[in-house]
């Protein structure tokens, strides 16, 4: 199993990275790009579960390892 | 001798090499503000460590669409010299200038230390005052200098004497245990096929005087004037 | 109460007595925008309400100083028409919470207070206390600070030079972060953050306002609780980028001439910078919100006059030049707009879209801010702490063993696994790295060159703070001494539990009074300083941790020396009594898990006579290398001395009668180890004499071996090796957040 | 428009940030765990296209821009 995790910043939390992205697309003639937010993407192969769900396995490992509650969210998929 | 120093937004070691360039080496050196386009007053540039554009997105990669780097381009193929020191080093790699890439730190952390470095070719415009198989002292800073490039490029490179400094011990051997962030054979700094654009992760203007501990890297610097002063002669003779 | 309730007050953390000051002040009920105001600008953090008392108390004053506290930072003159800046401040709670990003933003803060005040930044020092290693969390803080602060530092170009890391128990659950910047500026052309011009214009420049860290000043000040969790997306993302350009900015514009003054956005971010320039300046200020750059929509008054973004300043511009100053800051492709002027009638006066929003009398917020005589009690555990009994503590006599254990103990490992995630080159001006007593940065341009230190012993100031705070300040005028440097100027970090708390108070009151006696007996004045109380959680507060950055003068930067021993042959002397004592040592506590004893007394008289010997000989050209004896006793200090490059090692006889431990590992002020050549040894030794500072030959360099006669033997390389890598090894294992 | 943006490092090479990832979840007891890349997740928020795809135009700033094509393999998807 794959899993494919997509962790993000909060919203309202500053993305100074997201921001020079976007100003080095719009430099290079991208001018419909109107906001960039950069993230974290992981993936992570998986063998067999036992005893709870996979998304609940997941969400355990988001929330305790993978991305920072204090400044970020994160959505997965799980690829079977 | 002329030499630029390019300014890009988060560059941190223009000052450095200004300095050395100035006050160690005694020529002629200007900062060049990245949006400027002329670079024909100059015999050599100098692309300076930092963090250019904070090193977002990938090190090196914002700069590398900056309009300068055009000119750049123009520059190294009417055969001036370009030396990418670190971040200069990631500004040439990410606009193609020389191959590869340079990945994350193996130990994923900045190293700032003093490393040793072997002169792997000392026909470059760059080394030609170091004598081969010479062991310098250099110090390094960097979270991304794990070079890597696909084994037919770095067969090449091998081959046709593009590697130009390798990380070693103090003794000159190449081994894993100096190597401090997991480059492909151990490699610290490349040139390109045409002799005059260099990338090196080391810092030589940070070995330059005395005081500083090492003055090896000075010698790099010396060896672009001593080249830079033969290759006039041939061509006013 | 009409909209204000005790819940609102409660929010703001406003007593019911502050509020009826409010209401006096205003003659009326403040709206909500004018109560945050109130709220950010009364706090401790800013209004150092619970400490201004005390602070007096630091003597100041010296012929070189230019700028002593009440600024962005402290000046001292160098000469050759130069002045050091310096400053350190705290981000503990912010660093707790979001290790990375709250260390990275404390230093971003503390550069831009040096850069504002005219200096360039040419080195960062840390200053940090952890809980026991032991817990995963701890861990992660740890190693997430560290990064925090290389990041950011390394990105925008200043080296992190030196520093000091101390793990303790006391800090589980409150760990600490002050972080020191020292500058170089130009004697005469020195910013301040007084707006004394009315008309003049309020320049807002560098990034948008978002709603980062709202109330973050008001976190600053409040005790850690079950609460804080909900304050948690009050993170503030720091963007060293975007700093990078503001300072090569900021010190372009302070050279068009147009600049009248410039203070940092921090804390309380745009209320505090408007209303400190204009207090100071005796004037008011008016601004018009609608104009604020904001990086939200719908972002409220409220809002914008709280946010703590970061990277952000305000310059007071000459009316009719802010295009020049505009211009500059278009070239950095940074924000720079004129939001409203300096004004005549001491008022703040906030208006959105024309319309009158808040009006609060200046003064009433800055320099009459309440202030508080908090009460006092003498902590009851102290009598009974400082006694010890030494017939009690068994004498492990494995000395080689103890040694071990010191050297590969987190507090006296080698920090190298720190510094070398910091860029301590870049700038070129590092001549003497860390890893020794202080780093030593040259002055380019000049022979001149500084040394630098920042250090701490807060166990001493547990069981005795007037005196601990006073070994402090010794140990680090040492420290400078040491690389060759005449000490100048104290910028202090003054972390402290919950002000409220009577013991807790009276050891504020005790370490200022140390650090004041200090001062006076070495005469180093304090210029500059932070205060970070309510470190604790659940009623439990750190040790009293006061941390002292101090700066001094090498009049030849060629001449400094470091700690290592350099020469096979050389002559080890021993500056000061041969004696330590084991008091609140860091032998009781990492051997025999004690924490108590008399801490050793100070004689100022002795400590001058070591340190003039010592820096005499230095300037003199007669010492090899010279090293502080403190944390660990002679023993390690030893050991250190033997750490360098070459791995030089020492054969020492040391002619001492009563325990071997005290000897080998107790501790106390006023001792250095020097190295000589044997040549200079009469020269040294008449210099020691003259001064009456005791001289006493302990050995000689030899290679590779540490050799203490009848006490142990060791080899240097191996024992190198592990010192080096045990703070790496004690970072294995399970991190948690 | 909204385009997510997935860049990882090509397969072959080493990953120290995904391995990182790897022995934190497994000293904490996360045995499922396999493998674990680590990549960057870009949100791209766009206003319309002319002349041209959307798909198009995304290649081309992937390409150009936003990875590095020697260690960096790109995909997205657009969500309307
Ligand atoms: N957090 C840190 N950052 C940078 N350097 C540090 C840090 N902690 C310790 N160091 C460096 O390690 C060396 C030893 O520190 P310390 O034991 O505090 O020295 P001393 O006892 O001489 O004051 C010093 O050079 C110091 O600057
Ligand atoms: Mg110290």
């Amino acid at each position: 199993m794959k899993a494919k995790i997509r962790i993000t910043l909060k919203s309202g939390i500053l993305d100074p990275e997201g921001k020079a992205i976007k100003n080095a697309l719009h430099t290079l003639g991208y001018k419909e790009v109107d906001d960039v937010r950069q993230g974290k993407y992981i993936e992570i192969k998986l063998s067999s579960v036992s005893g709870r769900s996979i998304e609940d396995l997941l969400k355990e490992m988001c929330e305790r390892v993978l991305s920072n509650p204090v400044m970020e969210d994160y959505s997965f998929e799980i690829e079977k | 001798m002329k030499f630029g120093v390019i300014v890009f937004p988060g560059s941190n070691c223009d000052h450095d090499c200004y300095y050395v360039i100035k006050n160690v080496l005694k020529q002629e050196v200007e900062f060049i503000w990245f949006r400027e386009e002329r670079l024909e007053d100059f015999d050599a540039i100098i692309l300076p460590g930092g963090f250019s554009y904070g090193d977002y997105l990938r090190p090196g990669a914002i700069a590398s669409y900056s309009p300068i780097v055009k000119s750049l381009r123009r520059f190294s193929e009417n055969g001036g010299l370009i030396l990418g020191i670190c971040n200069g080093f990631q500004i040439l790699i990410e606009a193609g200038l020389l191959p590869g890439a340079l990945l994350r730190n193996r130990s994923l952390k900045f190293i700032c230390k003093k490393v040793y470095i072997r002169v792997e070719n000392s026909k470059t415009p760059f080394t030609n005052l170091i004598t081969h198989g010479r062991v310098l002292s250099l110090p390094i800073a960097h979270a991304h200098g794990c070079y890597y490039a696909d084994s037919k490029t770095i067969e090449k490179l091998e081959s046709e004497g593009l590697v130009v400094f390798r990380y070693c011990g103090s003794n000159g051997e190449i081994t894993e245990e100096s190597n401090p962030n997991g480059s492909w054979n151990n490699i610290a700094g490349i040139i390109s096929r045409n002799g005059n654009v260099l990338g090196m992760m080391p810092h030589p203007e940070r070995a330059a005087e005395d005081i500083m501990g090492s003055c090896d890297g000075i010698l790099i610097f010396e060896s672009m004037v001593n080249h830079h002063g033969k290759h006039k002669q041939k061509n006013t003779r | 109460m009409g909209n204000i309730n005790k819940k609102i007050l409660d929010e703001h953390n406003i007593t019911s007595s502050e509020y009826k000051r409010i209401l006096k002040i205003l003659g009326r009920e403040p709206n909500l925008l004018e109560l945050g105001i109130f709220s950010v600008m009364w706090s401790e953090h800013c209004s150092y309400k619970s400490s201004r008392i005390h602070l007096k108390r630091l003597p100041t004053k010296a012929p070189h100083v230019i700028q002593g506290p009440g600024e962005n930072a402290g000046v001292v003159d160098i000469g050759d028409g130069l002045a050091v800046v310096l400053k350190m401040e705290s981000h503990n709670h912010p660093s707790f919470i979001e290790p990375f990003q709250g260390a990275a933003t404390g230093v971003g803060g503390i550069l831009r207070d040096i850069f504002t005040m005219g200096a360039r930044p040419i080195a960062l020092l840390d200053s940090l206390k952890f809980g026991s290693l032991n817990e995963p969390r701890m861990k992660y803080l740890f190693e997430g600070v560290v990064s925090g602060i290389s990041w950011y530092g390394n990105c925008i170009g200043v080296p992190t030079v030196g520093g000091e890391t101390y793990f303790h128990p006391s800090y589980n659950r409150n760990i600490l972060v002050n972080v020191m910047c020292v500058g170089v500026a130009k004697k005469e052309r020195i910013f301040r953050g007084i707006a004394n011009k009315p008309g003049s214009i309020v320049l807002y420049v560098g990034s948008k306002t978002g709603r980062d860290g709202i109330h973050g000043a008001t976190m600053a000040s409040d005790a850690f609780d079950e609460k804080s969790e909900e304050r948690r997306p009050t993170v503030q993302v720091g963007d060293p980028f975007t700093e990078k350009l503001l300072l090569e900015a900021s010190l372009e514009a302070m050279n068009t001439g147009a600049v009248l003054a410039v203070q940092d956005m921090g804390a309380a971010g745009l209320t505090s910078s408007s209303c400190e320039m204009a207090g100071r300046g005796g004037c008011g200020v008016e601004l018009e919100l609608s104009l604020v750059p904001c990086r939200e929509e719908g972002m409220t008054p409220y809002e914008i006059m709280l946010s703590e973004s970061q990277e952000r300043m305000l310059f007071i511009v000459e009316e009719g030049k802010e295009e020049r100053v505009k211009e500059v800051f278009k070239k950095w492709d940074l924000d720079a707009v004129a939001i409203g002027k300096v004004t005549s009638d001491k008022m703040l006066k906030l208006k959105l879209h024309g319309e009158n929003i808040a009006t609060i009398p200046i003064d009433a917020i800055t320099k009459d801010a309440p202030t508080y005589r908090r009460p006092i009690k003498r902590p009851q555990r102290l009598s009974e702490l400082q006694d010890i009994d030494i017939s009690e503590i068994p004498e492990i006599r494995d000395y080689g063993d103890i040694l071990y254990r010191l050297i590969t103990s987190p507090n006296l490992s080698s920090k190298r696994w720190i510094y070398t995630q910091y860029d301590h080159m870049v700038g070129t001006n590092t001549v003497i790295l860390p890893g020794s007593d202080a780093a030593v940065m040259r002055i380019k341009g000049t022979k001149k060159g500084i040394a630098l230190t920042v250090d701490s012993n807060s166990r001493y100031c547990y069981l005795n703070p007037r005196r601990g705070a006073a070994h402090t300040v010794c140990e680090g005028s040492r420290n400078i001494i040491c690389s060759g440097g005449k000490p100048l100027a104290i910028t202090d970090c003054l972390n402290f539990g919950n002000p409220e708390n009577p013991e807790v108070m009276w050891e504020f009151r005790e370490c200022i009074e140390g650090i004041r006696e200090a001062c006076i007996g070495l005469k180093i004045p304090v210029v500059s300083g932070n205060v970070s109380f309510y470190n604790e959680t659940s009623g439990v507060s750190i040790y009293p941790s006061p941390a002292i950055g101090m700066v001094g003068l090498i009049e030849d930067v060629s001449a400094s020396r470091n700690q290592f021993f350099r020469r096979e042959g050389d002559l080890i002397l021993l500056l000061g009594p041969m004696s330590g004592e084991i008091g609140g040592s860091e032998y009781l506590f990492a051997i025999h898990s004690i924490e108590r004893g008399p801490v050793p007394e100070i004689d100022y008289r002795m400590e001058k006579a070591v340190q003039s010997t010592c820096l005499e000989g230095i300037r003199k050209g007669l010492i090899e290398s010279a090293h502080d004896c403190s944390e660990g006793g002679l023993a390690v200090a030893l050991a250190e001395c033997c750490f360098g490059e070459e791995e030089m090692g020492a054969e020492v006889e040391l002619n001492y009668e009563g325990r071997g431990d005290m000897l080998l590992f107790g501790e106390g002020a006023s001792r250095i180890i020097i190295s000589v050549r044997d040549m200079n040894y009469h020269m040294i030794k008449r210099i020691a004499e003259k001064n009456r500072c005791p001289i006493i030959p302990i050995g000689r360099v030899i290679k590779g071996f540490l050799r203490i006669k009848g006490f142990l033997e060791m080899e240097i390389g191996p024992l190198k090796r592990v010192w080096g890598r045990s703070l790496e090894d004690s970072l294995k294992g399970i991190y948690e957040r």
